[in-house]
């Protein structure tokens, strides 16, 4: 049961977000100049990572804002949330915060 | 290999069972396979099996990062039936369905393949149209199917709740009676040792953790034992694939979510099929142990922890309880989660790649198990031949370039 | 009956009255169902799971694996009580489970004598031929499996949920837990503590130390207390944490009621407690570890801190004489409490070489010792009659000499102490393997969480309460609060905790010859099942647990499971640290289904209900109702005796023919302001929107960004810089979300707001021929010309001075008003128009009829006619699509397969007999007689008998379809048949659209 | 509080829902609606000074800008929804006229307003069970030391949504409701409150 910091409203739990997905997957400036490999690329495509995953989330029962974060997508923790627009923090850094080996590794 | 049967088991018991042979052998890898699969799973295994079995590759082994059957396989609600919408995926099902129909035999183990049935609940008139669209494309691709209506349904599972007054009253349902359910474990174990009879080595606690590639062409693996040399990778590593597609620079059109699913204490039977229900999500079946198996939806965010959250399973509870309300004193005893690997249009990928010998089996997300026979049969052929099987053209890559997708969402909203 | 005099926490003159088997027996308050039939000697108890051999009470809490009751009768019973905590209560009603006729003659054990050809994993060997009996032979199997039997009826029972927030969460009320909630409560922190148990106390309730000089039930009573006085401090006796999840988030399921005589139960039944905690202690204990042996199964032998317990807390008198058996101290208090209830004879075989100081104590009260042997089997079938010892090797791997019989009632055995690491695990906690205490224990921990006591395998009273205080002052001060240190109470001598670590009596035959010897009871896995799991090549623990069962019971292994291990690497001949656990997962105990799903369920709560503001009237007028996302939308109005045909019938032709009005309350709506909102829409829909006209309405098509049909509907421009957007029904809230994930991370530079108002207004549409008249009698301020007011224009008027919007659009494809008004005033509004219509015989239409209405027009409906793989041209609609703008999903219709000419389309399809109306969901075909797998050119998406039309009428998806106008093709029919029909366009009626322009 | 349900030609969300069955003392829990109430849905930009002065000049008082909190001014409540939207409630008679009123001094601001009156209801709950009750259906903290009176927030009960605020200590809460959802949290608040019922 996660629990999720929206950077609007404060510490809330995951029943009032909605998950949306990846984050930072840029829509095509110029789609037709695409071709239908690159445009499945965005359309489809995901870096799906085992560890540090930078992801969107929407608060859906709260201010319904749609923000970024980063979570271990092993350990289910968030190492930090930002809004849409804001720089996109270094995950490198971030991982090697990481608590302690349970942290980055699954049981 | 010992051949399984009443009379060996009473033989054996007269020895104290001490002369039973290794299931499989525990074998050291090898410096060169002629084909390494990669994922110890039903469908890795199977895959080894058929590719010794149909296309006579004997030098080929599997490869487990952890214990063979301990990923989706071992953790899945065994829900068995090919009543698939679309003709591509039905014949594939359907494929799968009839090698379920001989596999105890053709293995000489015991899967406990049980055709009692499942039974796929509407509760809206949506979903009624959906059923009878569903059940006559399956008629007419040869997959057994009949749409049962409420009074039919009350009268085959007298404790399901068809009351007109619950908040989404069941309508009907289509059923498959070659449905059913099969021994998860006993699947991997089949497998595991009719390959092993095959000479397949079966490496366990062998992590691939890299590929090693020349000219855009596969040359072998890095494991957690080592190097290992061959000329065609197979990989089958379900909730994983996204990671190994990136140790070979690939991506794929997955994400890896949490699906959980959780058992009852056990009890005297009650329940002799099998229930869905997609609109208020949740899906039932009794084991023959005793314990209700019950299946979540998955949980909404990208997970590799084999856990969900908490709400996902009180939501399934709720479903249940409409369904059910007889077990509402029944106990749950344990819940757990697996890995699944979703796709965007709820179908799997077998297929190649554009690095040569590297074929990835992959995204079948919330409801492969039931595949597990069929998809090493033509996944065995595309590796054995560099080419796929026309069972599994249509699940290539290359759909997601020219938007031929499957769309199986509807028959696999919960799709198990 | 067989009590102690006095002493022990029962309340003796509360007499219970119960049965078992049918059969009356009296316990007292305080009792629990294991212990009343302990104290009425009754010592068979049940029947195992696979040999149905005869069984007996074990432990005394959550880790018995035998002692499982079917409680009550009828809709009230529960399968699988675990006897060992259920208290009993007048007229109680006990069976066991798993036996039949009853547990003394049980005709399942024959499955006793046929053991042998049962062993682990015998039908994957089996029952494979021939290949058709395997159903025939699973229902054999089926039938002699499970334990307890569901109740089948509903039941009545009711359960509560509820949020809860602390600093600290204790789990487990033992002296470790006590002395964490007092520490912690003192200093002002939220506490909640829970326990399982009918009373906190943990194993102060069987203890017979002092602490502070007082006997330990004096110290927990005083300490209740103070609890109890604490306002922060929330105590939840019967209390299971029976889950630890991500973030700090655990669930406690209290039971509230079952401890209670039927006749006084109200309220709820049980509790769950869903509680985020800033920092967790698991002071949850250890569950003793008995050693295996011969027979080892037999009732009567029991796990000595059981039988301490039985003894101290229950006044049971467990028998004449006793046989204790250990490798560890602390069983030496379990003789001597045995010994002082009053046994003739107590004997103690501790594995171990001799220790005066331990022995010295039981001397003095004439306890016999024998030091390095081990009972080795135990005779008797339905009760302990006597053990069998034997000498044992100094390295504990092998016996010796001759057999020495000693005749008891029963045999105690301690083996060591598991540490209760199930939630730490379930935190996520990798538990490490301490060689030392022999037992695996809390590693790392990975959430805000501490293990303290016997949980941390701590194992002496004065640890317990040390690391209790100290654990219970960090977790507040780490949430904020400012303490001291808590005293820590003296005590009088803790027991010893020295081990020798011994899993299980050698045999001097391979495992699987001898006596059998059980490692995990409920299951009936014994040590030649995890000898032939090695043998056979399963050697992976988890390989090992599917394969035998092991730890897969209601208990989950509490009391097996880390023997089994052990065991295991031995027969692997590795270290149980190599062999590792298997993994804890929730539940800790199993939890009912009714307390999970909790009260939410039924009709009116299992799901929001949407209710319009015209509800009411729609059942006060005969409306039945169709499910409609989450919205109960009309879906016909009956009059007497008609049926749905009739009705919908009726319905269409009063449209067509005169006027009808529908509620269309529940279309999504949303309102876009801003002056970027013409862009934004151009973006959001396929055509474009810069030019309409303020007060115009215009349809529009949404697409996914994979160029798929996703939603649909008419906006309307309000003024320069705002919009009014329809959405589907069950789309509007998708809608919303989609369109401010496009807004606010792709767009955020575009000034428009979105704001949902599909609750602030309600709607009736108003249809028909006579609908002008009808509107215009009750409308104020609008000039309803035909050519003042036409097709697909907007208005604002006054209805009984109320403000209204009045939208000419249809669905229908009649001349059409649909008047929006504030929704308190639905009700009005809707009354009015009826009133106004009473001369016209206005009639109210349901969804039923609203779908034959839009179908004779060939109108789409998202989600029946499409289904997430329709294109806009696919639907012959390419004149909505937008050649110049960009929008999103157009790139994916120019992808290969998309742009294809031959996809599936839409068309209409009229059956060459007109009277038959096709199934929707039907499939199409070219030729029916062609062999089955059969080529299927798409489906029947929609079909009615439309009585305006004269005939059926259906929609359809088919291949090729717009370039296959009058062919034929043949259609499924229920009865596997097919019917022949012809692809026609899609209009079926006024295909000028001269009705909804009058 | 009596509470109405019916007037004239307009009725309350509500109005199905009879909270005085809850079979209990006011000082334990008592329930009423406050229906046909003005709602104003407002959106801008505080960084916008523009629009900040024209809300204050439109209010009476500044919009909240801190998160989770509620301004009371002149018996308008004004709730933060979001970093860029308030929502304002009032009588319902001034509803109108404060819309015009908002809009006009908006006229040229990046901003929104839009009456969402008949899409609201407001519940006022009070008595020593109130948190609980409120509890059994929301993941929100409502200890004092950490939702008190002043604060508001957006989140959910039972399955809808809801925006909570503390009006005093007692505690006395209030929480809007969407309309078409106001029936099942009826439902389900007189399921909640069954175990509160003195017989
Ligand atoms: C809760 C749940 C319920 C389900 N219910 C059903 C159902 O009722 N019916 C149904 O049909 N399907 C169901 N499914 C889906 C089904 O379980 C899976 O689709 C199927 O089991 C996948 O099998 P697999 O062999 O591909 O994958 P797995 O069994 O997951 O095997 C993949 C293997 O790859 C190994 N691996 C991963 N990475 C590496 C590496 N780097 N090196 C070596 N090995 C690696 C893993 O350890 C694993 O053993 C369910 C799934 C879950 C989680
Ligand atoms: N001499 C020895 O070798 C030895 C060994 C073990 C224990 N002990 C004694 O036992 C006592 C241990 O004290 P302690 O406080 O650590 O443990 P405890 O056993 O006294 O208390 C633990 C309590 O937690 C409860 N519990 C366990 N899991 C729970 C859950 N999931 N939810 C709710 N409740 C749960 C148990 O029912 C029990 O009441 C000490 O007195 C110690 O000396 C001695
Ligand atoms: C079909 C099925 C039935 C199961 N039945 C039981 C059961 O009766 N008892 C039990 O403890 N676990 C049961 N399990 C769950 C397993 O114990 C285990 O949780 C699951 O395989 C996932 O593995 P893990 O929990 O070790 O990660 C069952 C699992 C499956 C897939
Ligand atoms: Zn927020």
């Amino acid at each position: 049961m996660l629990l999720i910091e929206c950077p609007y409203c404060g510490v809330r739990d995951e029943s009032e977000f909605t998950y949306s997905g990846e984050a930072h997957i840029v829509r095509p400036l110029e789609p037709s100049a695409l071709s239908d490999k690159e445009w499945a690329d965005y359309l489809f495509y995901r870096s799906n990572p085992k560890g540090l995953h930078r992801e969107m989330w929407y608060h859906s029962a709260g201010c319904r804002r749609y923000f970024n974060a980063v979570r271990d997508t092993v350990t289910y923790k968030f190492k930090c949330v930002y809004k849409i627009g804001d720089s996109q923090p270094n995950l490198d850094e971030l991982s090697s915060s990481a608590k302690h080996p349970a942290d980055v590794e699954a049981k | 290999m010992n051949k399984y049967s009443i009379f060996s088991l009473a033989r054996n018991a007269m020895s104290h069972h001490e002369k039973w042979q290794r299931a499989w052998r525990s074998p050291s890898p090898k410096k060169r396979y002629d084909a390494i699969i990669v994922g110890g799973g039903g469908h890795g295994l199977a895959t080894a099996y058929y590719m010794a079995k149909e296309h006579g590759m004997r030098n080929i082994a599997v490869l487990e990062k952890g214990w063979i059957g301990g990923g989706n396989t071992g953790r899945n609600t065994t829900i068995v039936r090919s009543n698939y919408l679309w003709d591509e995926a039905a014949q594939l099902y359907e494929k799968s369905m009839k090698l379920w129909e001989g596999l105890s035999q053709d293995l000489n183990y015991n899967v406990m393949f049980s055709q009692r049935g499942v039974y796929n609940l509407g509760h809206t008139l949506q979903d009624m149209r959906d059923i009878q669209r569903r059940v006559n494309a399956n008629r007419l691709n040869g997959v057994d199917g009949e749409v049962v209506d409420a009074a039919e349904l009350q009268k085959r599972i007298p404790h399901l709740n068809c009351s007109p007054d619950s908040r989404y009253p069941v309508l009907g349902a289509s059923f498959q009676a070659r449905g059913g359910t099969a021994r998860h474990d006993a699947v991997a174990w089949g497998f595991a040792r009719a390959a092993d009879n095959l000479g397949v080595d079966i490496i366990q606690n062998c992590e691939v953790i890299g590929f090693r590639r020349e000219n855009g062409e596969i040359q072998g693996v890095e494991t957690s034992q080592g190097y290992i040399e061959s000329p065609k990778v197979g990989v089958v590593t379900a909730g994983s694939s996204s990671v190994l597609a990136n140790m070979a620079g690939l991506r794929l059109p997955l994400e890896s979510h949490p699906l959980q699913a959780f058992v009852s204490e056990p009890i005297k039977p009650i329940l002799d099929t099998v229930v869905m229900s997609n609109a208020v999500h949740g899906y039932i079946s009794q084991s023959d142990k005793g314990d209700l198996v019950i299946g979540a939806g998955i949980d909404s965010y990208n997970g590799y922890g084999q856990r969900g959250s908490f709400t996902t399973i009180e939501h399934t509870m709720t479903a249940i309880m409409e369904l059910f309300p007889i077990f509402s004193r029944v106990r749950m005893n344990r819940q757990w989660g697996g890995i699944v690997d979703t796709c965007p249009d709820a179908c799997p990928i077998i297929s190649k790649t554009d690095i040569k010998g590297l074929y990835f089996n992959c995204g079948w997300g919330t409801g492969g198990f039931k595949a597990t026979p069929g998809s090493g049969w033509v996944f065995a052929h595309t590796v054995a031949n560099d080419n796929p099987h026309e069972l599994n053209a249509a699940f290539a890559l290359d759909r997601f370039i020219s938007g031929a997708l499957i769309d199986e969402h509807g028959a696999a909203g919960v799709a198990h | 009956m067989k009590r102690i005099p006095n002493g022990g926490r029962i309340d003796r003159s509360k007499p219970v009255n119960f049965s078992f088997e049918g059969k009356s027996y009296q316990g007292f308050q305080g009792d629990t169902i294991a212990s009343a039939l302990l104290a009425n000697d009754v010592k068979l108890i049940g029947r195992s799971w696979k040999y149905h051999r005869p069984r007996g009470v074990v432990g005394d809490g959550a880790e018995e694996p035998n002692a499982l009751f079917q409680v009550e009768q009828g809709a009230l019973t529960i399968p699988n009580v675990r006897g060992t905590q259920a208290p009993i209560y007048d007229a109680m009603v006990v069976n066991s489970t798993n036996a039949w006729p009853s547990v003394n003659f049980d005709v399942m054990s024959i499955f006793g004598a046929f053991s042998r050809f049962l062993p682990a994993g015998f039908y994957y060997k089996t029952f494979m031929w021939p290949a058709k009996f395997w159903m025939a032979y699973e229902h054999i199997i089926r039938q002699a499996s499970g334990l307890g039997e569901s109740p089948r009826e509903s039941d009545p029972d009711h359960y509560e949920k509820t949020n809860a927030h602390c600093d600290v969460l204790v789990a487990g009320a033992g002296p470790s837990g006590l002395m964490a909630a007092l520490s912690a409560g003192r200093a002002g922190a939220r506490v909640i503590i829970a326990d399982e148990q009918e009373e906190l106390g943990g194993r102060l309730l069987s203890s017979s130390e002092l602490i502070d000089s007082k006997p330990a039930t004096k110290w927990l009573e005083e300490t209740l207390e103070e609890l109890a006085s604490l306002k922060n401090v929330t105590l939840i006796p019967r209390g299971t944490v029976f889950g630890y999840h991500d973030a700090n988030f655990l669930t406690i399921a209290e039971r509230l009621t079952d401890h209670l005589a039927l006749a006084q139960r109200s309220g709820p039944r049980e509790r769950l407690w869903r509680v985020r905690a800033k920092q967790v202690v698991l002071a949850t204990g250890a569950h003793e570890r008995p050693i295996v042996f011969g027979n080892n199964d037999r009732p009567g032998v029991m796990l000595a801190s059981a039988a301490s317990t039985y003894t101290n807390r229950y006044g049971v008198l467990l028998g004449d004489s006793a046989v204790v058996f250990t490798n560890n101290d602390s069983a030496y208090q379990t003789a001597l409490d045995l010994k002082a209830s009053g046994m003739s004879a107590v004997t103690l075989v501790d594995a171990r070489a001799s220790n005066e100081n331990l022995i010295e104590p039981l001397k003095a009260v004439g306890v016999e010792v024998i030091n390095q042997c081990a009972v080795v089997n135990v005779i008797g079938k339905a009760r302990v009659i006597a053990a069998e010892i034997q000498n044992l090797s100094d390295d504990g791997k092998s016996i010796f000499g001759a057999k020495q019989r000693i005749d008891c009632d029963i045999v105690a055995t301690s083996g060591g102490w598991n540490p209760a690491i199930h939630l730490y695990s379930q935190s996520g906690g990798k538990a490490l393997w301490n060689d030392d205490k022999a037992c695996f224990e809390n590693g790392i921990s990975v959430q805000d969480q501490v293990s303290v006591g016997a949980a941390n395998a701590s194992f002496s009273l004065v640890d317990c309460l040390t690391e209790g205080a100290q654990a219970g002052r960090s977790a507040a001060i780490a949430a904020g609060f400012n303490t001291k240190n808590t005293r820590i109470p003296g005590v009088s001598c803790s027991a010893g905790t020295d081990l020798t670590p011994l899993w299980r009596t050698p045999t001097e035959d391979p495992p699987g010859r001898g006596a059998k010897a059980f490692v995990d009871q409920q299951n009936d896995v014994g040590v030649s099942d995890i000898y032939l799991a090695a043998r056979e090549g399963f050697e992976s623990i988890e390989h090992v647990k599917r394969y035998t069962a092991l730890g897969f019971g209601t208990d989950q292994g509490k009391m097996g499971n880390i023997s089994g291990m052990a065991i295991l690497s031995e027969a692997l001949g590795n270290s149980i640290s190599d062999t590792g656990t298997t993994t804890f997962r929730p539940n800790y105990t199993p939890v009912t289904f009714g307390a999970i799903a909790g009260p939410e369920i039924g009709e009116n709560l299992s799901d929001p209900v949407r209710k319009t503001a015209m509800h009411t009237w729609h059942q006060e007028n005969g409306a039945l109702f169709e499910d409609v996302g989450q919205w109960k939308r009309p879906w016909y109005f009956p009059k007497l005796n008609e049926d749905i045909h009739q009705a919908v019938d009726r319905e269409c032709l009063a449209v067509r023919n005169s006027v009808g009005i529908m509620d269309a309350s529940t279309l999504g709506k949303i309102e876009i302001t801003g002056k970027d909102s013409g862009d934004f829409l151009n973006m959001i829909y396929t055509n474009a929107w810069k030019k309409l006209g303020i007060n115009t309405a215009r349809y529009g098509f949404m697409l996914g960004e994979d160029g798929m049909v996703m939603d649909d509907g008419v906006t309307i421009r309000l003024d320069e810089n705002r919009y009014f957007m329809h959405t589907t029904t069950g789309g509007a809230a998708s809608v919303m979300s989609w369109m401010e994930l496009w807004l606010q991370t792709e767009w955020p530079e575009l000034e428009v707001y979105l704001t949902s108002v599909t609750d602030h207004w309600a709607t009736a549409a108003v249809a028909g021929p006579n609908s002008r008249k009808v509107v215009d009698s009750v409308i104020d301020g609008i000039d309803f010309d035909k050519d003042a007011f036409p097709f697909m224009a907007s208005r604002e008027g006054l209805l009984a001075g109320l403000p209204v919007r009045v939208n000419r659009i249809s669905f229908s494809g009649e001349l059409c008003y649909e008047v929006n008004i504030q929704a308190n005033h639905g009700c009005f509004m809707w009354e009015q128009l009826i009133a106004a219509g009473a001369k016209y015989d206005i009639t109210p239409y349901g969804t039923e009829a609203m779908h034959v209405l839009r179908a004779e027009k060939g109108y789409v409906i998202v989600g029946q006619d499409t289904d997430g793989s329709v294109t806009p041209i696919d639907l012959g609609m390419g004149w909505a699509i937008s050649k110049t703008k960009d929008f999103l999903g157009k790139r994916s219709l120019e992808r290969s397969d998309t742009a294809r000419k031959d996809r599936k389309q839409f068309v209409g399809l009229l059956t060459d007999d007109p009277k038959v109306v096709l199934q929707e969901g039907s499939q199409i075909v070219n030729n029916a007689s062609d062999q089955i797998p059969l080529p299927m050119l798409g489906h029947v998406t929609s079909s009615y008998y439309s009585a305006c039309v004269g005939r059926s009428i259906a929609l359809a998806l088919v291949k090729n379809g717009h370039q296959r106008m009058g062919d034929t093709v043949y259609v499924t029919t229920p009865d596997k048949g097919f019917v022949s029909a012809k692809i026609s366009t899609t209009v079926f009626l006024d295909p000028q659209g001269e009705k909804q322009n009058a | 509080m009596p509470e109405t349900k019916i007037i004239s030609n307009a009725k309350s969300p509500m109005v199905e829902i009879d909270f005085s069955s809850i079979k209990c003392p006011g000082s334990v829990l008592s329930i009423c609606e406050h229906a046909f109430l003005g709602h104003i849905n407002i959106r801008g930009s505080l960084d916008n000074s523009k629009f900040a002065a024209a809300a204050k000049k439109s209010l009476g008082i500044d919009l909240p800008r801190e998160a989770n909190t509620f301004v009371e001014h002149n018996a308008k409540t004004i709730l933060w929804l979001g970093p860029n939207e308030w929502l304002l409630v009032c009588d319902a008679d001034g509803t109108a006229n404060l819309v015009e009123t908002l809009k006009s001094n908006f006229e040229d601001i990046f901003s929104a307003v839009t009456d969402v009156s008949g899409g609201n209801t407001i519940l006022e709950i009070s008595g020593d069970r109130a948190r609980a009750l409120l509890l059994k259906g929301t993941p929100l903290d409502l200890h004092h030391s950490v939702f008190s009176k002043g604060q508001c927030a957006q989140t959910m009960v039972a399955k809808t949504g809801m925006t909570l605020w503390q009006v005093s200590e007692d505690p006395v809460y209030k929480l809007i409701v969407r309309r078409s959802f106001s029936d099942y949290l009826g439902h389900w608040i007189l399921d909640a409150a069954r175990e509160y019922h003195e017989e």
